[in-house]
C-alpha cells in the first residue's frame, strides 16, 4: 500500500504489522503525553520533587539522552571534519538519534520548568554567567544544526524526492554540510560541557563542585569527553538493536569496528581524566571544604560508594578496555558488552551528577534526601523514548538511512 | 485549482514564513508574560492607606498587647505591640495567625439552633427569648442551681458578668478553668490563710530551679516568661530544669536533670531535707517560735528521706544534696513550679514544698525571688438583687463540693463536671452556658465529657467557632472574635508583679452576624425581667466596662493597656508549717497498673501548638515540625532504648494504650527523654473547626483521665500509664 | 558603581541570631509567612515542600540520654555575597530572574522573572529557596489579609527571604517624604527580628559601626553556616557552646576548627 | 539577549557568549540561505533542461 514510499531496493514489513506497532508504541507515547498534559495544567506538584529536589528524574534524564545523543556531534566532527569516510555510512543514523535525543531533551526541559510559557525569558533576559543559559543557547542551536542534517534525508524519500526544489535544496545541504558540522560540533561542545558545568560550579554543593580552567569547572571538559566517548556506542548500540529487530545487517563490520575503535580511545582517555579528577576532588577539594570521601557515601540506604566504583571500573576501564583490545572488540559478545556499560556509565555518571548532588546534605545537621519518582514523572521520562521509536520505525520505513542496506540485503 | 501535495507543502511553508515576519509571534510571546504574570489564580491584594490600631491578644491568657497593621478597613498583620509590659513588641506564632482566626474558615456566622440534631439559623432576638423562656422555667420548677457555667477564666469583666448572671438566677455553680493559677491561691491560702497567687521574678534571679514548668515552651504568660529567660542568659542567670524530657526550656537551661514522671516533690522534698539538715535556709525566716517549724524539721530530716527521695526522683543523692545547696547558697533564687504551660493545677503536697523551698532562702517578695500578688478583684459591682428563687438557689452549696468541707479552699472541680451533666438526681447540670471554653476537648477523658454532655437539656455556647463543645450545644451565641470584640485582658500574675490591664478592641467591623458576649448577656437579663434585669442596670457592655474600669479606662482606651508597676503585691504574714505536716504526694503517681501499662506518658507542650480553647490556626499548624504531627499521624517521642525494648522503630507505626484509650501514632526516637517515656504533643486531634486542623494527630485529653488531688480536690491529671505495641 | 561609592556607602543588610536566646518558638516563621503573603496548605507536614522562608532548624549534639543536648537555629537566606556578589544561587539564574544587590546587600527576586528552572535551588547549600509547587489559595475571606506591600507569587516560581525589602522601600519612602537622605537602624527592622519575642534576632547594617550587628559579628562567640565553602554569608550566629559553633561548618575529624582559615568577614 | 535589554552589559563574558551565539547563528542562518538560494537558481537553469520529461 505504501510501496510507493519506501526507499528502492530494501524490503520493509507488511503495512499493518507496522501500523500494529506503531499503535503499540503509540499507546505509551499517548500515556506519557497525558502525564505531560496534567504537569502542564496542574503544574508540578505532579512530580515526587521537593524543594531539596529540584533537579531530579528529568533533569537526569535530560543530561543522559544528550551524553547519548553526543554519537551525532562526534561523529559528524570524524566525518565531515576528520574525514573518515567510512562513516557515512552510519551518519544518517547518529544524525536521527541525536534528532531524537535533542528534540526529547527540549520537550523534557519544556514540562520541567515551572512557567512553560516564560521559558523563552532565558534567551530573552539571559543571564550569560549562568552555566544553563549557555546550555539552553547552544543546546537549542544545535538542534537546529540536527534538524538542518536530518532535513536531507528526510528530502531523500522517494517522493518527496521526486519535487525538484526538495531533490535540489536536498543536495545542496549535503554540499555545505561540512560547515553545519562544524558549527554543531563547536556548539556541541560547549552545551556537553555547560551540562558539565551545571554542577561543577556549585560551590554550595562540595560534592559536586570542581575547580577548572577559567569559567568552566574540570566537569565541563569531563562532560564532553564522555559524550563525545559513550554517544557513539550508543549509536552502536542502537543499530545493533535495530539490526537485531529487523533481522537484517544494516552496517558493515568495518564502520562498526572503526567507530568502536575511536569510542575505546576516548573512553580510556576520559577514564584516566576522571580518574585523575576523582582523585584530586577525594583528597584536595572535598577535604578544603570539610569533607572526607566517605561523608558522600554514608549514612543513607542507596548512595554507597559502589556507585562510584561501578561508574569508574565497571562501566568506564573495563569497556574502554573491551574497546581498545581488537581482538575484544571483534568478538560480539564483548563489543556488546562494552558499549551497554559505556552507555550505563554515562547515564550514572550523570545520575550521580543530579541526584546524588542534590541528595547529599551539605549543612553538618541536615541529611539525605532521597526520592522516588512519581508515575507522571516516569511517564513523562518514557514519553521520549517512545516518540524516538516511532520516530526511527517511521524513518527506517521511508528514508534511506543505511545506505549499505541494499548491498547488505539483496532483493532476490 | 487543484490542491496537490506541493502546492499544500509551499501554502504550509509560505503560511510559516508569512507569520513568523509578522508581528504575530512577538505579539503572542509578550502577552504569554503578562498573562503568567497576572495568572488568574493569584490574587492582587488591593492597596491602600498603612494605618496601625492598638488591641490586645485574647487567645490565651498571656496578656500580649498588640499593634495591628490596617491597609484601609482591612486587618493585615499582627504585630507585638511595643513596650507593653507583657511583650514589648514580642508576639508568638498563635497571635500572629489570630489574624486567620478572624477571617478564616471555622467562624460560627450567626446564631443557631440546634433542630432535630442540625443547626439552623434564628434571629438574636428570638434566640434571646427562647432562652430566657427555658430558665424562666427551670426558676419556676426550683431547678435555678441547675443552671450552671463553665467559662475559661474567672478574671475578665465577661466571664464575670455571666457568673453574676448566674448568680442572680439563683445558681452557685459556675465554673472557671482551673490551671496552676488555681494551685497557686490553693497554696497562699492554705499556708498563710490569705488570698492571693503567685509571681516569679525570674529576670533578676540569678538561681531559676524549675520544676518542668516550660518557661519558654508557653508558661503562664508565654512572652513574659521568654524575655525574661532572655533577661537571664543576658546577666548569667543559671536555669536547672528538673523534668523527664529534654524540652526547649531543659536544652536552653544550664542544667537539666532528667527525673521520674510525677516526682517532682519528692524532689523538692529531698531538697529541703538538705537545706534544712545543714541549716541553709535564712535564719530570720523561721526560729524556734516559727509554729510547727520544729516538727517539719524533724519530719524531714532523717535519712530516709533523702534517700527515698532519691529512689522517687531517680536522681542520686550525691545531686540531690549539691543542687540543695547550690539552691540555697545563690544569692538570689527562686524556684518556679507548674509543669508544662502550667494548663493543669498540681497537688498541694509538690506546690506546697516547692512553695517552702522559695519560703526558706527568704525569696518572697525579693527582687529576683517569688511575689504574693493581690487577688483583689478591680471588679466593683453593686450587689445583685435577689428575689426569693435566687435566694433559695443560693443557699444551696455547689454540687461539685467546692468551698465547703475539707474543700473549702478550692474554688472549681471541674473534674466532676461529666457526673454532674449524666447525673439524673438532685445534682445534675440541666443547663449549661459555655464561654471561652472547649471542655468536650480540652478536659481530661474528653470522651466521657462528650458523651454526657449530651444528656444536658440545654448546652447554650457563645464560641466564635465551630468548635467541638459547640458542635454539641443545643444554641449558639456567636461572640465577636479576636480583633472585632471589646473585651479587658487582666494579667496573670505569673511573672508580672505589678497590676496590668490590657484592653482587646475592635480593630475591624464584625464580619459576620456575632455579637458580645457581655451585650448578650445583658440583653438576656433584660429579657428575664424583674430582679435579673435590675441586676444587669447597663445599657451595654461598653457602658459595664467603662463603669468598671472608671479611672484607668482613658490609659486602656488610650495606650491600650493599663499598668501599675508593684502595686500588687501582698505583704507575706507568718507561714504555719502544720499544713505541710501530713503533706500527701502519693496521688502524682501516675495513674494505671505498672504491669499492664509499664510506661508512662507525659503530654509536650509547645508554642507552636495552642493546647486550650483556642486551636491552631493554619500559619501555627505549619510550623509544627514533622516530628510531631506527620500527615494526620500524631507522632510521639520515645528513647532508642525504649523502642529498641519494645521492638519500636523510628518513623514507624505503633498502638498507643492507656486506661482511658487507644490511638494510632508514629514513633520518632529521641534521645533527650527518659527510658520508659513517651511525649505526646498536646493540642492536636481536633474534630470540630475546619480541614486545616481537624483530625491531625490525637487529642491527649482523651487519653487521660482526672485525677483528683485529695488536698485540694483540683483536677491534677497530668501524665498516665501507657503502652507501645507495633501496629 | 563607582558614583554611588562617592554618593553614599554601600550598605551591607545582616543579621546577628542569639542561638542562646532562640527558644524555638517558631514566631519568627510565622511572622514572615504573614508579613510576606506566604500561602499554606491543608498539608504541611512534608517539610520540603511547606514553603517557610525562614526555618527553625533543631539541631542536636547526637549524644545520648542524659547527655543530649538541642539547639535551634532560625535559617532565613543568608544572602550571600560570595565573593563580590558572586553568591550561589545568583550565578546559577539563566533568567537574571535573582539578583545581589551591592548597595544593599540583598539577594533579591523577581518572581515574574522566574520561570521555574529550580537551578538556584539546586545551588543554595541552605535550602533557603522554595519552589511553589501549587497555586496559592486563600481559603474563606483570607485574601483580605493579604498585605499590598508584597505580590503573591504563582505557581512554578521560586521564592525566599528578601529581608523584609518592602518595609526597607516603605522606610526610604518615609524617609525620603521627611527629606532625609537615610534611614535609621530601627526604622527597618525584618519582620522575623520585631516579632521574635526572646529578642534574639538582632538586624543592621553590617557595614555601619553605629548597628548593633556591626558589634555583634565581631564576638568570639560568632560564627556563620558553611563559610568554608566560601558563601560569605551575611547572617551571624552566636552561641556559646562549642559544639553549635561546630555544627554550622563541616569538619575532617582531628580538625580543629580554629585553625580553619575562613572566607573574609 | 539583545544590546537593548537591560541585562546587557559590554563587558568580555557577554561579548564572548553574544559574540559566539551570533556568530553560530549567522553561519546557520546563511548556510541555510544560500541552500534556498541556490536551489532556486538551480531549478530555473534546470527547467529548460527538464522540461521536456514532463
Amino acid at each position: 500500500m505504501d510501496s510507493a514510499l519506501i526507499p528502492k531496493g530494501v524490503k520493509r514489513c507488511p503495512l499493518p504489522i507496522f501500523i500494529l506497532g506503531i499503535v503499540i508504541i503509540g499507546i505509551v507515547l499517548l500515556w506519557g503525553v497525558y502525564a505531560m498534559i496534567l504537569c502542564w495544567l496542574k503544574g508540578l506538584n505532579q512530580t515526587n520533587m521537593n524543594d531539596y529536589y529540584g533537579f531530579a528524574l528529568w533533569i537526569w534524564a535530560d543530561l543522559a539522552i544528550i551524553a547519548l545523543g553526543g554519537g551525532a556531534f562526534f561523529t559528524g566532527l570524524l566525518r565531515y571534519i576528520f574525514g573518515l569516510d567510512e562513516l557515512k555510512n552510519i551518519i544518517n543514523y547518529a544524525v536521527l538519534i541525536g534528532f531524537i535525543c535533542y528534540s526529547s531533551a527540549l520537550l523534557i526541559l519544556a514540562i520541567d520548568v515551572g512557567q512553560p510559557l516564560r521559558s523563552w525569558f532565558i534567551f530573552w533576559h539571559a543571564n550569560v554567567h549562568s552555566m544553563l543559559t549557555e546550555v539552553a543557547f547552544c543546546l537549542s542551536c544545535y538542534f537546529s544544526v540536527l534538524a538542518i542534517e536530518y532535513i536531507p534525508l528526510v528530502l531523500e524519500n522517494r517522493q518527496i524526492d521526486k519535487i525538484p526544489f526538495f531533490h535540489h535544496l536536498g543536495h545542496n545541504m549535503h554540499k555545505v554540510m561540512a560547515v553545519f558540522a562544524a558549527t554543531g560540533a563547536f556548539l556541541s561542545c560547549f552545551h556537553q560541557g555547560s551540562l558539565g558545568g551545571v554542577a561543577g560550579v556549585l560551590y554550595g554543593r562540595p560534592f559536586a563542585y570542581r575547580e577548572g580552567l577559567l569559567v568552566w569547572p574540570w566537569t565541563f571538559f569531563l562532560f564532553t569527553w564522555s559524550a563525545a566517548a559513550c554517544g557513539p556506542c550508543f549509536t552502536i548500540l542502537i543499530t545493533k538493536i535495530t539490526e537485531f529487530i529487523t533481522g537484517k545487517k544494516l552496517v558493515k563490520d568495518n564502520v562498526i569496528d572503526l567507530l568502536a575503535k575511536i569510542s575505546g580511545w576516548m573512553l580510556g582517555s576520559y577514564i584516566i581524566a576522571k580518574i585523575i579528577d576523582t582523585i584530586y576532588w577525594a583528597t584536595v577539594t572535598a577535604p578544603s571544604l570539610g569533607f572526607n570521601l566517605m561523608d558522600f557515601y554514608k549514612d543513607n540506604s542507596f548512595y554507597g560508594i559502589w556507585i562510584l566504583i561501578v561508574e569508574i571500573a565497571v562501566c568506564g576501564i573495563l569497556p574502554a578496555v573491551i574497546l581498545l583490545v581488537p581482538k575484544f572488540r571483534q568478538n560480539k559478545l564483548l563489543l556488546y558488552t562494552a558499549i551497554i556499560l559505556a552507555s550505563i556509565g554515562v547515564c550514572l555518571n550523570r545520575w550521580v551528577m543530579v541526584l546524588q548532588v542534590m541528595a547529599a546534605p551539605v549543612m553538618s545537621f541536615d541529611t539525605w534526601a532521597l526520592y522516588i519518582p512519581s508515575w507522571q514523572e516516569i511517564a513523562t521520562t518514557i514519553l521520549p523514548v517512545a516518540y524516538g521509536i516511532i520516530l526511527i520505525m517511521i524513518s527506517f520505513r521511508y528514508l534511506p538511512i543505511f545506505p549499505q542496506e541494499k548491498e547488505l540485503n539483496s532483493i532476490e | 485549482m487543484k490542491i496537490d501535495r506541493r502546492s499544500f507543502l509551499s501554502l504550509g511553508i509560505g503560511a510559516a514564513a508569512g507569520t513568523a515576519l509578522t508581528p504575530i509571534p512577538w505579539k503572542m510571546m509578550d502577552d504569554s508574560a503578562i498573562w503568567t504574570q497576572n495568572w488568574w489564580l493569584t490574587p492582587v491584594p488591593a492597596g491602600g492607606e498603612v494605618t496601625y490600631k492598638t488591641t490586645a491578644c485574647t487567645l490565651c491568657p498571656g496578656g500580649c498587647g498588640l499593634r495591628i497593621r490596617m491597609v484601609e478597613n482591612r486587618a493585615i498583620k499582627v504585630e507585638g505591640l511595643e513596650k507593653h509590659p507583657v511583650n514589648d513588641g514580642g508576639i508568638c506564632p498563635i497571635g500572629l495567625s489570630g489574624i486567620q482566626l478572624l477571617y478564616g474558615g471555622t467562624r460560627v456566622k450567626m446564631p443557631l439552633k440546634k433542630v432535630n440534631g442540625k443547626f439552623v439559623k434564628i434571629s438574636w432576638k428570638d434566640a434571646i427569648s427562647e432562652i430566657a423562656l427555658k430558665l424562666k422555667v427551670l426558676r419556676d420548677k426550683g431547678d435555678a442551681y441547675k443552671l450552671s457555667c463553665l467559662t475559661g477564666s474567672d478574671k475578665d469583666v465577661t466571664s464575670l458578668l455571666l457568673k453574676r448572671f448566674i448568680n442572680t438566677i439563683g445558681s452557685n455553680n459556675f465554673f472557671a478553668n482551673t490551671t496552676i493559677s488555681d494551685s497557686y491561691e490553693f497554696v497562699i491560702k492554705k499556708v498563710h490563710n490569705i488570698e492571693g497567687s503567685m509571681s516569679f521574678d525570674l529576670e533578676n534571679s540569678d538561681f531559676i530551679l524549675s520544676f518542668g514548668s516550660g518557661i519558654i515552651d508557653g508558661f503562664v504568660s508565654p512572652l513574659k516568661m521568654i524575655r525574661a529567660h532572655s533577661r537571664i542568659k543576658e546577666q548569667g542567670g543559671k536555669i536547672v530544669q528538673i523534668e523527664p524530657r529534654l524540652s526547649n526550656t531543659a536544652a536552653k537551661a544550664d542544667k537539666w536533670i532528667p527525673v521520674n514522671p510525677g516526682s517532682e516533690g519528692m524532689l523538692a522534698l529531698g531538697l529541703l531535707h538538705v537545706i534544712v539538715k545543714e541549716k541553709l535556709y535564712k535564719s530570720n525566716i523561721v526560729s524556734d517560735n516559727t509554729s510547727n517549724f520544729e516538727k517539719f524539721r524533724r519530719l524531714i530530716i532523717p535519712n530516709t528521706t533523702l534517700n527515698k527521695a532519691a529512689e522517687t526522683t531517680g536522681i542520686d543523692s550525691k545531686t540531690i544534696e549539691k543542687l540543695g545547696r547550690g539552691f540555697a547558697n545563690a544569692r538570689k533564687p527562686v524556684a518556679i513550679f507548674g509543669r508544662g504551660k502550667g494548663d493543669s493545677p498540681i497537688g498541694f503536697g509538690e506546690a506546697g514544698l516547692v512553695y517552702i523551698l522559695n519560703y526558706l532562702t527568704g525569696n518572697i517578695n525579693k527582687k529576683g525571688g517569688l511575689f504574693i500578688t493581690d487577688n483583689k478583684k478591680y471588679i466593683n459591682w453593686p450587689e445583685i438583687v435577689k428575689d426569693e428563687i435566687t435566694n433559695a438557689g443560693l443557699d444551696k452549696s455547689r454540687m461539685d463540693g467546692a468551698g465547703a468541707g475539707s474543700f473549702e479552699d478550692t474554688k472549681y472541680i471541674t473534674s466532676r463536671l461529666a457526673d454532674l451533666m449524666e447525673s439524673k438526681d438532685q445534682k445534675s447540670i440541666s443547663a449549661l452556658f459555655i464561654y471561652n471554653e472547649n471542655p468536650c476537648y480540652t478536659l481530661s477523658d474528653s470522651k466521657k465529657i462528650n458523651k454526657a454532655i449530651e444528656a444536658v437539656p440545654l448546652v447554650v455556647s457563645f464560641s466564635s467557632y465551630l468548635d467541638e463543645t459547640t458542635a454539641k450545644a443545643d444554641y449558639i451565641l456567636p461572640n465577636h472574635t479576636n480583633l472585632e470584640r471589646l473585651q479587658d485582658v487582666p494579667s496573670v500574675p505569673s511573672g508580672i508583679t505589678g497590676g496590668l490591664v490590657s484592653l482587646s478592641k475592635p480593630v475591624v467591623k464584625p464580619m459576620y452576624d456575632t455579637k458580645n458576649t457581655g451585650d448578650v448577656i445583658i440583653s438576656l437579663a433584660k429579657a428575664m425581667g424583674g430582679n435579673i434585669a435590675e441586676s444587669f442596670a447597663w445599657s451595654s457592655f461598653e457602658t459595664c466596662l467603662k463603669s468598671t474600669f472608671k479611672d484607668q479606662w482613658n490609659a486602656l482606651d488610650k495606650d491600650g493597656f493599663w499598668f501599675n508597676p508593684g502595686k500588687s503585691t501582698r505583704q507575706c504574714p507568718d507561714l504555719d508549717f502544720s499544713k505541710l505536716l501530713d503533706i500527701n504526694l502519693s496521688s502524682i503517681q501516675p495513674q494505671g497498673s505498672k504491669s499492664k501499662f509499664p510506661l508512662v506518658l507525659i503530654p509536650k507542650e509547645t508554642m507552636r501548638i495552642s493546647s486550650g480553647y483556642i486551636a491552631d490556626p493554619p500559619f501555627a499548624v505549619k510550623v509544627i515540625p514533622d516530628t510531631v504531627l506527620k500527615n494526620n499521624d500524631q507522632v510521639v517521642e520515645i528513647n532508642p532504648e525504649t523502642a529498641k525494648k519494645y521492638g519500636l522503630h523510628d518513623t514507624k507505626y505503633a498502638i498507643l494504650t492507656t486506661p482511658f484509650g487507644e490511638v494510632k501514632v508514629k514513633i520518632h526516637t529521641y534521645n533527650g527523654i527518659m527510658e520508659g517515656v513517651i511525649a505526646m504533643s498536646k493540642g492536636l486531634g481536633h474534630i470540630g473547626y475546619d480541614k486545616f486542623i481537624n483530625g491531625k494527630g490525637e487529642n491527649f485529653n482523651r487519653l487521660i483521665g482526672p485525677v483528683e488531688d485529695p488536698d485540694s480536690g483540683l483536677d491534677i491529671a497530668w501524665g498516665i500509664r501507657a503502652k507501645l505495641t507495633r501496629a | 558603581m563607582k558614583k554611588e561609592h562617592n554618593h553614599m556607602k554601600n550598605k551591607k543588610f545582616g543579621m546577628c541570631i542569639d542561638l542562646d536566646k532562640c527558644t524555638g518558638c517558631g514566631s519568627c516563621m510565622v511572622a514572615c509567612m504573614s508579613e510576606n503573603n506566604v500561602p499554606f496548605r491543608e498539608d504541611e507536614t512534608d517539610k520540603r515542600k511547606s514553603i517557610t522562608w525562614i526555618t527553625v532548624y533543631k539541631i542536636t549534639n547526637n549524644r545520648p540520654f542524659p547527655d543530649t543536648e538541642v539547639c535551634y537555629m532560625p535559617r532565613p537566606c543568608m544572602h550571600c555575597e560570595g565573593h563580590d556578589g558572586h553568591s550561589p544561587c545568583v550565578s546559577v539564574c539563566p533568567a537574571t530572574a535573582t539578583d545581589y544587590d551591592m548597595a544593599t546587600g540583598i539577594v533579591s527576586q523577581i518572581y515574574t522573572r522566574c520561570f521555574g528552572c529550580r537551578y538556584c535551588m539546586g545551588a543554595c547549600p541552605y535550602h533557603a529557596r522554595y519552589f511553589n509547587w501549587w497555586d496559592p489559595v486563600w481559603p474563606a475571606e483570607m485574601e483580605k489579609y493579604l498585605s499590598p506591600d508584597v505580590s503573591p507569587r504563582m505557581r512554578g516560581v521560586v521564592e525566599k527571604c528578601n529581608f523584609c525589602y518592602s518595609r526597607y522601600q516603605r522606610a526610604l519612602d518615609k524617609a525620603y517624604c521627611e527629606g532625609r537622605s537615610d534611614i535609621e537602624e530601627d526604622e527597618y527592622q525584618t519582620a522575623c527580628t520585631q516579632g521574635c519575642p526572646a529578642g534574639a534576632i538582632t538586624f543592621g547594617d553590617l557595614n555601619n559601626k553605629s548597628h548593633a550587628v556591626y558589634k555583634l559579628k565581631k564576638s568570639p562567640n560568632a560564627f556563620r553556616l558553611l563559610e568554608r565553602l566560601g558563601t560569605n554569608p551575611k547572617v551571624y550566629y552566636l552561641s556559646s557552646k562549642e559544639w553549635v559553633r561546630k555544627a554550622g561548618d563541616n569538619y575532617i575529624k582531628g580538625e580543629n576548627p580554629k585553625n580553619i582559615k575562613k572566607s573574609h568577614h | 539577549m539583545l544590546p537593548f535589554s537591560f541585562e546587557w552589559v559590554w563587558d568580555a563574558g557577554h561579548i564572548v557568549f553574544m559574540g559566539g551565539l551570533w556568530y553560530s547563528l549567522s553561519i546557520l542562518g546563511m548556510g541555510m540561505t544560500y541552500c534556498v538560494i541556490k536551489t532556486i537558481i538551480d531549478i530555473n537553469s534546470n527547467d529548460q533542461t527538464e522540461n521536456d520529461h514532463h
